[in-house]
């Protein structure tokens, strides 16, 4: 048969979360001219590849809806699915039910495994998530913790979201397992005008670390509110928030130190099996292109891809059995670093490298720039400074 | 101490509520209209404000001078050309019309400015604080809002009953047709009601900008909170309405330290609750 | 000084017609009463003239020049007021707010604050009292004074006196002879069919949204009107 | 009393044709599975439950007058239903669709004993609240996922069905069944004397009760009925999308504001409208949606429109204009030529003797 | 001895200051017609919504064949058998002229729906609006409306039938047919409270005549009697005392 092989990508292209996908644009058009010649896959065939993308609009509602179109109207062979759990797990459900691979990441493995009901006996059948989890991210933020003096006492900002309620399971008994006091003030709602109750409990407590994973509009209100308060920490190190720089750059001074999560770097020692660029050379390329700063997603997603073209590759794409045969069996340098099939804690699950980082002010050509100051969970990334304490 | 602590950041969410309600309470009050696209035109302000900050590169404040005459126009059009067409017994229309609007707004300026989120800045002043006693300090940003909320209060206090547009608002909100029968060409002290809703609102817009960050999806949130307040207060009724919005933010104050699950909840269970026992909120408006 | 006739005058409230065609003339400097039982469209007529009902342009003639279809506050300020059924006081405004309400219609004339005051000489003291804390009396008093204050040329009174004791009838009454004397046109729609007839140089009687007898009011019996109200 | 001299029609020509088109229409919906086309299938699975929900919005709204801006509450509340029972209970979804109705009716029996209190603008916004509770209430529900949410069990799924074609189809089934159902229940209804005191009661509260209709038991029943029905189309709608989170079950806009736009635009008070409402904005959504959020804007736009030109909708236009219903509810009185004789003989006391 | 058909005792009613009903007494016995004058704004349609329930009184008992219905909202008193028609005739606008009558006959007078329509079309008859049955109710004139009122409260079988100003603007060709209209209706058993101001209508059909002013009953006895009393004299000449 000649037709195109089909990936299908789901993303969150409007919507609160669209800020973390508004690279992919970038990422999809770098793909597709790599893939202008079409794909040599094994057999000697050569077939053309096409990306269909659909938005899930921040909505799994809709995430749910755009995967079935996806898997039942367009017949895709495999499917890429990025950015949240309210876009990936929907996706991943559809995918589970009708049979489809499913290649994710950008969120951690933990919420697609466990938290869409697997376990270590009955793992999926469809799905190959490769990101980090919470392991890598705890150790990640404790490393960071520990270069700076404090008295260990950490307060957790972890909303009543996918996002809140996994990392809040996940982080505390391995935080106090590690010998920190953890002040979880418990979830609170997205979107809340007013974190005073939570910052006087931090207070009294006398909070030196302030971690969690909050949505941007939300942090600005607690840290706002917290340096109206009086409370002043030592380290702010959270997931989501600030791991852009946009939002640092609203943010402007208060977001000096901030420390998060790196998941992709220019500095990277990886490149793209599918146009052979270098890390560096990738997110030169998407200023260049953009005009804007690069953001850690494009690498990720792009490495995304990279499976799953390799799995076509491999598999032909001849049909959704032989592929997820192919996707299980993936041994592949990617941009984001190694992806072995296997290797990860669970069947379905490959770690990709995770850093720490702090935004710093800068003189270049954008306010702040990222730098890392952990490498702990990141085989083969070099640290590029130390951690330095928050004003 | 600490329920001390509370309370007055209770109080001072409340200013925040009450700045949001009272450009909802004077369309309510003058034309018995629900405007359900008020939380997205506090939004559409702080995006005015903001492209007029990014273009312009004014200042917050100033850049109020731009956003201020272009809500009044806004508001003043909006009436005459559209909202006026709707009002009369029949709850409905004003009601999807202004629903309507909210879609149009939300999904515009998702369009027109993306989804990322954005926030104004004042600099310095957003996290000052003053220092009350050995462990209670507000911020300073509050304090402006809250003595906003109340400067706009004692504003329209003065325009409603020390001018003579004032008291065609009052009289027309009392009986249109009789304000009518007086000469009073009521549809246009409407447009010219909800033109100066439209500065309040903008002013609210631009303030809320400072405070947090929005995007466009904002909007609705704010809309619950306003509603409630002016709810709680009594339809019309302005200082009600700032009752309500301290109501509601100490409801939340006191639920949050309880348990910060239960913040918005809470906010939401007085509401309720208060609907239950006064259907009509603490200051209903005379009926006649 | 104006004449204010309809011709073939009709009205709506929805689907149900309450004008059927009325031909009605005002003159200039008369007194008119109109009489005819509840629900006879007597409301109806005078709101479709003050614009607040809706009619074609050519319903309405005032001075021979078609004046319907125009907003209530072009006509009110063209000089024509109208105390309406039930007084319909502003409630949230005092009483002399109230009054100064009348002068939102900016046409100056004889009447002012201080004017209405002497006439109405209790207002004065009662000024800074919610309209609506007064006796019925003293409400239709202001509604007077208000509909004054806008210096008309013609004047429509939807039953004045209607829940009031007599001796406050009565000094209505005589305000309106007064009126009268200075010049002011006079419309009154009054249940009181003799009262209405002994001060009125016109009557209409109107039944079911029609003119079911008109004439000179010197000219037509009680008996008639009887008749024409009830149909007898 | 005489032999019947008159006789009442209730169907005209027009509902004739109607009718039979839509049966037609139905059996060709019914065909369509043979096709094997499940984009399309899926499409009208869709288009089936938000016509059922209309249906249920313009009973609620534009018969019993009850303006609720909260229906997403049950929507919400009957996909969570559905979760709990299967994954907790171990019911078999299809069996769970009623049932979760059956709760939903349940829990909107005290909401609407709070919210009758209320009239107007508050029990419009009074909804909304309630919705917004319930959104709160499942965030605390760990059993539920809370805040994160949860997927339904999927072997629960695959027992509905074995193969991915046999799940669909029942699905599909179900999906035209619930909007078929909606449709007659409503038009049943309507037909029937409780049609008529809905009427009544839209056009004079007071004067119903004068006459000895129970305007709060027949509010409540509506409500209640609704609350159901609207529960039932939420678990169908969260037994196809698989996942249920706060978030996802309780949002305004997906819902309450689609719902009433659609009805709305086709003609509220009228059963035709939202066949025409639903028309209207499933075209407008897949022929823009490529354009962001182009169709919202435009559907917003048209509310609008509707609102200050034509008020009785779209449907209402084309209806007054051809004079056609499809969905009569009246009553047309024929007399015989007796009775006709008798009606234009004298005005007030035709038949009774003079004393 | 059976009860009365309705009974109000020291029944109170104020509108804010203005005070409606002082203590109000009054006995129907079935069988009855009772006719209610008074000036405008006396309260008399007021009192009539107090016997229905459309209004409840600050103090003071209304019971139904003995038994209170304070408790009871208005259609249930509706089905015990209280039949009323508005001053401001409040159609079912949209609805035709029978499906008006209709709705009263199934809910009110609890009839099955052959036997209500049959009902129904008989009672237009007899009012005389057979010819408008598929008119929508909201275009009837007023005078339509008023025979609808009428209609609709005969349908729901009542009692006590409550008329509320129903001839105001007849012709007296029509005021003599209403009353023989009326005469039937008492015949067939019904008792009748009328609020009229044309006089001479209540003369030719009620038993008793009381004369509402003030919030209290100035006179209550034979119609004829009432009408030449004193005081009824002043008042109804349109005198009121202040
Ligand atoms: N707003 C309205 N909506 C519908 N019908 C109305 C309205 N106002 C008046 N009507 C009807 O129009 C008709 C004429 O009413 P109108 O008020 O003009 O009578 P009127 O002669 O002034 O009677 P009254 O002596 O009771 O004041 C009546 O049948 C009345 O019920
Ligand atoms: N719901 C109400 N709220 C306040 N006042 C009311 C209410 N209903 C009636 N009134 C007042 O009560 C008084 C009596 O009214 P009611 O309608 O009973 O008079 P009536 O005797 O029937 O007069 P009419 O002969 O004009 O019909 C009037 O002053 C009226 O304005
Ligand atoms: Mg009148
Ligand atoms: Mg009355």
């Amino acid at each position: 048969q000649n037709n195109s092989l089909k990936i299908g990508f789901v993303q969150p292209e409007t919507g609160p979360l669209a800020e973390v996908a508004s690279g992919n644009a970038f990422v999809l058009e770098n793909l597709r001219q790599a893939l202008a010649g079409g794909l040599q896959v094994d057999g000697g065939q050569t077939r053309n590849v096409e990306i269909v993308v659909r938005d899930s609009q921040s909505n799994s509602n809709r995430a749910s809806e755009v995967a079935a179109d996806l898997i039942l109207g367009e017949e895709v062979d495999i499917m890429c699915a990025a950015i949240h759990p309210l876009t990936v797990t929907p996706v991943a459900d559809q995918c589970e039910l009708n049979g489809v691979p499913l290649i994710s990441s950008i969120t951690p493995w933990e919420t697609q495994f466990y938290g869409r009901g697997a376990t270590d006996d009955a793992p999926f059948s469809y799905q190959l998530h490769q990101f980090w989890g919470f392991g890598e991210i705890t150790n990640t933020f404790i490393d960071i913790w520990n270069q700076l003096d404090t008295n260990k006492v950490v307060g957790g900002l972890w909303p009543n979201n996918p996002d809140g309620v996994g990392f809040a399971q996940g982080f505390t008994p391995i935080l106090e397992e590690r010998g920190f006091t953890v002040i979880d003030p418990g979830r609170y709602q997205d979107l809340t005008d007013d974190f005073s109750a939570i910052i006087r409990m931090f207070l009294e407590n006398e909070v030196e670390i302030v971690t969690g994973v909050v949505l941007p509009p939300d942090w600005t209100t607690f840290w706002t509110q917290a340096a109206q308060q009086g409370l002043s920490v030592k380290a702010a190190t959270t997931a989501a928030a600030l791991a852009f720089p946009g939002t640092a750059e609203q943010l402007g001074p208060l977001a000096q130190n901030h420390s998060f999560d790196l998941f992709w770097h220019p500095s990277f020692p990886f490149e793209s099996s599918v146009t052979g660029q270098s890390a560096a050379d990738y997110a030169a390329a998407f200023e260049e292109q953009t005009g804007r700063q690069w953001i850690q997603p494009i690498g990720t997603v792009h490495s995304v891809f990279e499976t799953a073209i390799d799995a076509l590759k491999r598999s032909g794409g001849g049909d959704w059995e032989a592929t997820r045969e192919a996707m299980f069996a993936t041994n592949l340098n990617t941009i984001q670093g190694p992806i072995v099939a296997g290797s990860g804690p669970v069947p379905n699950a490959v770690i990709t490298p995770l850093t720490g980082a702090q935004w710093r002010q800068s003189d270049g050509p954008f306010d702040f720039e990222a730098v890392i100051v952990s490498n702990i969970a990141a085989d083969g990334v070099d640290a590029g400074g130390t951690v330095q304490a928050t004003a | 101490m600490d329920w001390i602590a509370t309370l007055l950041q209770g109080l001072l969410l409340g200013g925040v509520y009450a700045l949001f309600a009272i450009g909802l309470s004077l369309v309510f009050g003058v034309m018995r209209l629900v405007n359900i696209a008020h939380g997205d035109m506090i939004v559409l302000a702080g995006f005015v404000s903001f492209a007029v900050v990014e273009v312009l590169g004014l200042g917050p404040i100033l850049s109020l001078a731009i956003v201020l005459p272009l809500f009044f126009a806004f508001g003043y059009v909006l009436q005459l050309a559209v909202l006026n067409r709707t009002l009369g017994d029949d709850l409905l229309p004003p009601m999807i019309v202004t629903f309507g609007l909210a879609i149009v707004i939300q999904n515009g300026l998702l369009q027109s400015f993306a989804a990322d989120s954005r926030k104004l800045s004042l600099g310095e002043v957003e996290t000052a604080s003053i220092a009350l006693g050995t462990d209670i300090a507000v911020g300073v940003y509050p304090l402006i809002i809250f003595a906003t909320a109340i400067v706009t209060i004692l504003a329209l206090q003065a325009l409603f009953y020390g001018t003579k547009i004032g008291r065609e608002f009052r009289a027309t909100s009392d009986d249109p047709e009789a304000a009518r029968l007086m000469g009073i060409n009521t549809k246009r002290v409407f447009a010219v009601a909800t033109g100066v809703a439209l500065v309040v609102i903008g002013i609210a817009g631009v303030l809320m900008a400072i405070r947090t960050t929005f995007d466009p999806l904002s909007g609705p949130v704010r809309l619950l909170f306003a509603f409630e307040a002016v709810i709680i207060g009594g339809l019309g009724n302005i200082w009600g309405t700032l009752l309500g919005g301290v109501t509601l933010g100490l409801a939340q104050a006191i639920g949050g330290a309880i348990d910060p699950q239960f913040q918005v909840m809470a906010g939401h269970l007085v509401f309720l609750a208060i609907l239950i026992v006064r259907p009509r909120g603490f200051f209903p408006k005379v009926a006649h | 000084m104006s004449t204010i006739e309809t011709r073939g005058l009709t009205a709506h409230y929805g689907d149900f017609q309450a004008l059927f065609g009325l031909d009605v003339t005002l003159r200039s400097g008369e007194t008119t009463a109109i009489i005819g039982a509840n629900g006879a469209g007597k409301s109806t007529f005078m709101k479709a003239i003050t614009g607040l009902i809706k009619t074609a342009p050519d319903m309405i003639h005032i001075d021979g020049a078609p004046a319907g279809g125009r907003d209530a506050h072009t006509i009110i300020s063209q000089g024509i007021a109208m105390v309406p059924e039930g007084r319909r006081l502003f409630p949230s405004l005092s009483v002399e707010e109230n009054l100064l309400i009348g002068t939102h219609a900016k046409r100056s004339g004889p009447w002012s604050l201080d004017r209405v005051y002497d006439v109405f000489p209790v207002l004065k003291e009662r000024r800074r009292l919610s309209g609506t804390s007064l006796s019925g009396g003293q409400q239709q008093m202001v509604a007077i004074g208000r509909a004054l204050l806008s210096n008309p040329t013609t004047l429509l009174c939807d039953e004045i006196s209607l829940g009031l004791a007599p001796v406050v009838i009565e000094e209505l009454y005589r305000t309106i002879a007064e009126l009268r004397s200075e010049g002011l046109s006079i419309v009154i729609v009054e249940q009181d069919v003799a009262r209405a007839v002994r001060v009125a140089d016109q009557v209409y009687c109107f039944m079911e949204g029609r003119v079911s007898l008109s004439g000179a009011a010197q000219d037509i019996a009680l008996e008639d009107i009887r008749n024409a109200y009830f149909g007898i | 009393m005489t032999q019947p001299s008159y006789r009442i029609e209730r169907a005209t020509r027009s509902s004739t044709i109607g009718l039979a088109v839509l049966g037609l229409g139905l059996i060709g919906l019914l065909l369509l599975p043979l096709t094997g086309d499940r984009a399309t299938m899926r499409l009208i699975v869709e288009i089936a439950y938000f016509l059922a929900l209309a249906q249920m919005w313009n009973l609620l709204a534009g018969y019993a007058g009850l303006l609720s801006v909260g229906q997403h509450a049950f929507i919400g509340f009957g996909g969570y239903m559905l979760f709990a029972l299967v994954a907790h209970a171990g019911f078999s979804p299809i069996y769970s669709l009623p049932i979760a109705g059956l709760l939903s009716g349940l829990i909107s029996i005290p909401v609407a004993i709070l919210m009758f209190r209320l009239s107007g603008p508050y029990f419009a916004i009074g909804t909304w609240v309630v919705a917004e509770v319930f959104k709160l209430a499942f965030f605390e529900v760990p059993a539920l996922g809370g805040g994160s949410g949860m997927s339904l069990p999927l072997q629960a799924v695959r027992d509905i069905a074995p193969s991915a074609q046999g799940r669909e189809l029942i699905i599909y089934i179900s999906a035209l069944a619930i909007a078929v159902a909606s449709v007659v229940a409503v038009y049943a209804l309507l037909r029937s004397r409780y049609g008529l005191a809905l009427t009544a009661i839209r056009d004079s509260e007071r004067a119903s009760a004068s006459v000895g209709v129970d305007t709060f038991r027949l509010k409540l029943g509506v409500f209640v009925a609704v609350a159901a029905f609207t529960g039932m189309i939420g678990a169908l709608i969260f037994l196809q999308k698989l996942r249920i989170s706060p978030v996802a079950a309780f949002d305004v806009m997906e819902w309450s504001a689609a719902i009433i736009f659609i009805v709305v635009i086709g003609g509220i008070g009228r059963i035709e409208g939202p066949f025409v409402g639903i028309a209207i904005f499933f075209l407008l959504r897949e022929t823009t949606s490529d354009f962001g959020a182009w169709y919202l804007i435009l559907l917003g736009l048209l509310a609008i429109a509707i609102m200050l030109f034509a008020r009785q909708g779209i449907w209402g236009l084309i209806a007054d204009r051809y004079r056609i219903n499809v969905f009569p509810v009246e009553r047309q009185v024929h007399l015989d030529d007796h009775r006709q004789r008798q009606a234009s003989s004298t005005s007030l006391t035709p038949t009774s003797e003079k004393h | 001895m059976t009860p009365p058909l309705l009974e109000l005792r020291h029944v109170c009613k104020a509108f804010g200051k203005v005070v409606i009903a002082d203590g109000i007494n009054l006995t129907l016995n079935e069988n009855e017609g009772l006719g209610i004058i008074g000036p405008n704004g006396a309260g008399k349609s007021t009192l009539f919504n107090l016997i229905t329930g459309d209004l409840s009184p600050n103090g003071g008992d209304i019971l139904i064949s003995g038994k209170s219905v304070l408790s009871q909202r208005p259609h249930q008193r509706c089905r015990s058998g209280v039949g009323r028609s508005y001053q401001i005739p409040h159609p079912f606008g949209k609805m035709s002229v029978f499906e008006n009558v209709l709705t009263a006959a199934t809910f009110g007078g609890a009839a099955a729906m052959g036997e209500a329509e049959a009902m129904s079309l008989e009672i237009l008859g007899v009012t005389g609006l057979l010819n408008d049955v598929n008119t929508p109710a909201g275009k009837l004139t007023l005078l339509k409306r008023k025979r609808l009122e009428l209609a609709r409260a005969l349908s729901t079988r009542p009692r006590l039938l409550l008329l509320d100003e129903i001839a105001g603007g007849l012709t007296e060709a029509e005021v003599q047919a209403l009353i023989s209209t009326i005469r039937d209706i008492r015949r067939s058993g019904v008792s009748l409270i009328w609020i009229e101001h044309i006089v001479h209508a209540l003369l030719a059909t009620v038993d008793r005549l009381v004369v509402l002013n003030g919030g209290m009953f100035l006179a209550d006895g034979d119609p004829h009697e009432v009408m030449r009393a004193p005081d009824v004299q002043r008042i109804y000449m349109g005198v009121e005392p202040a």
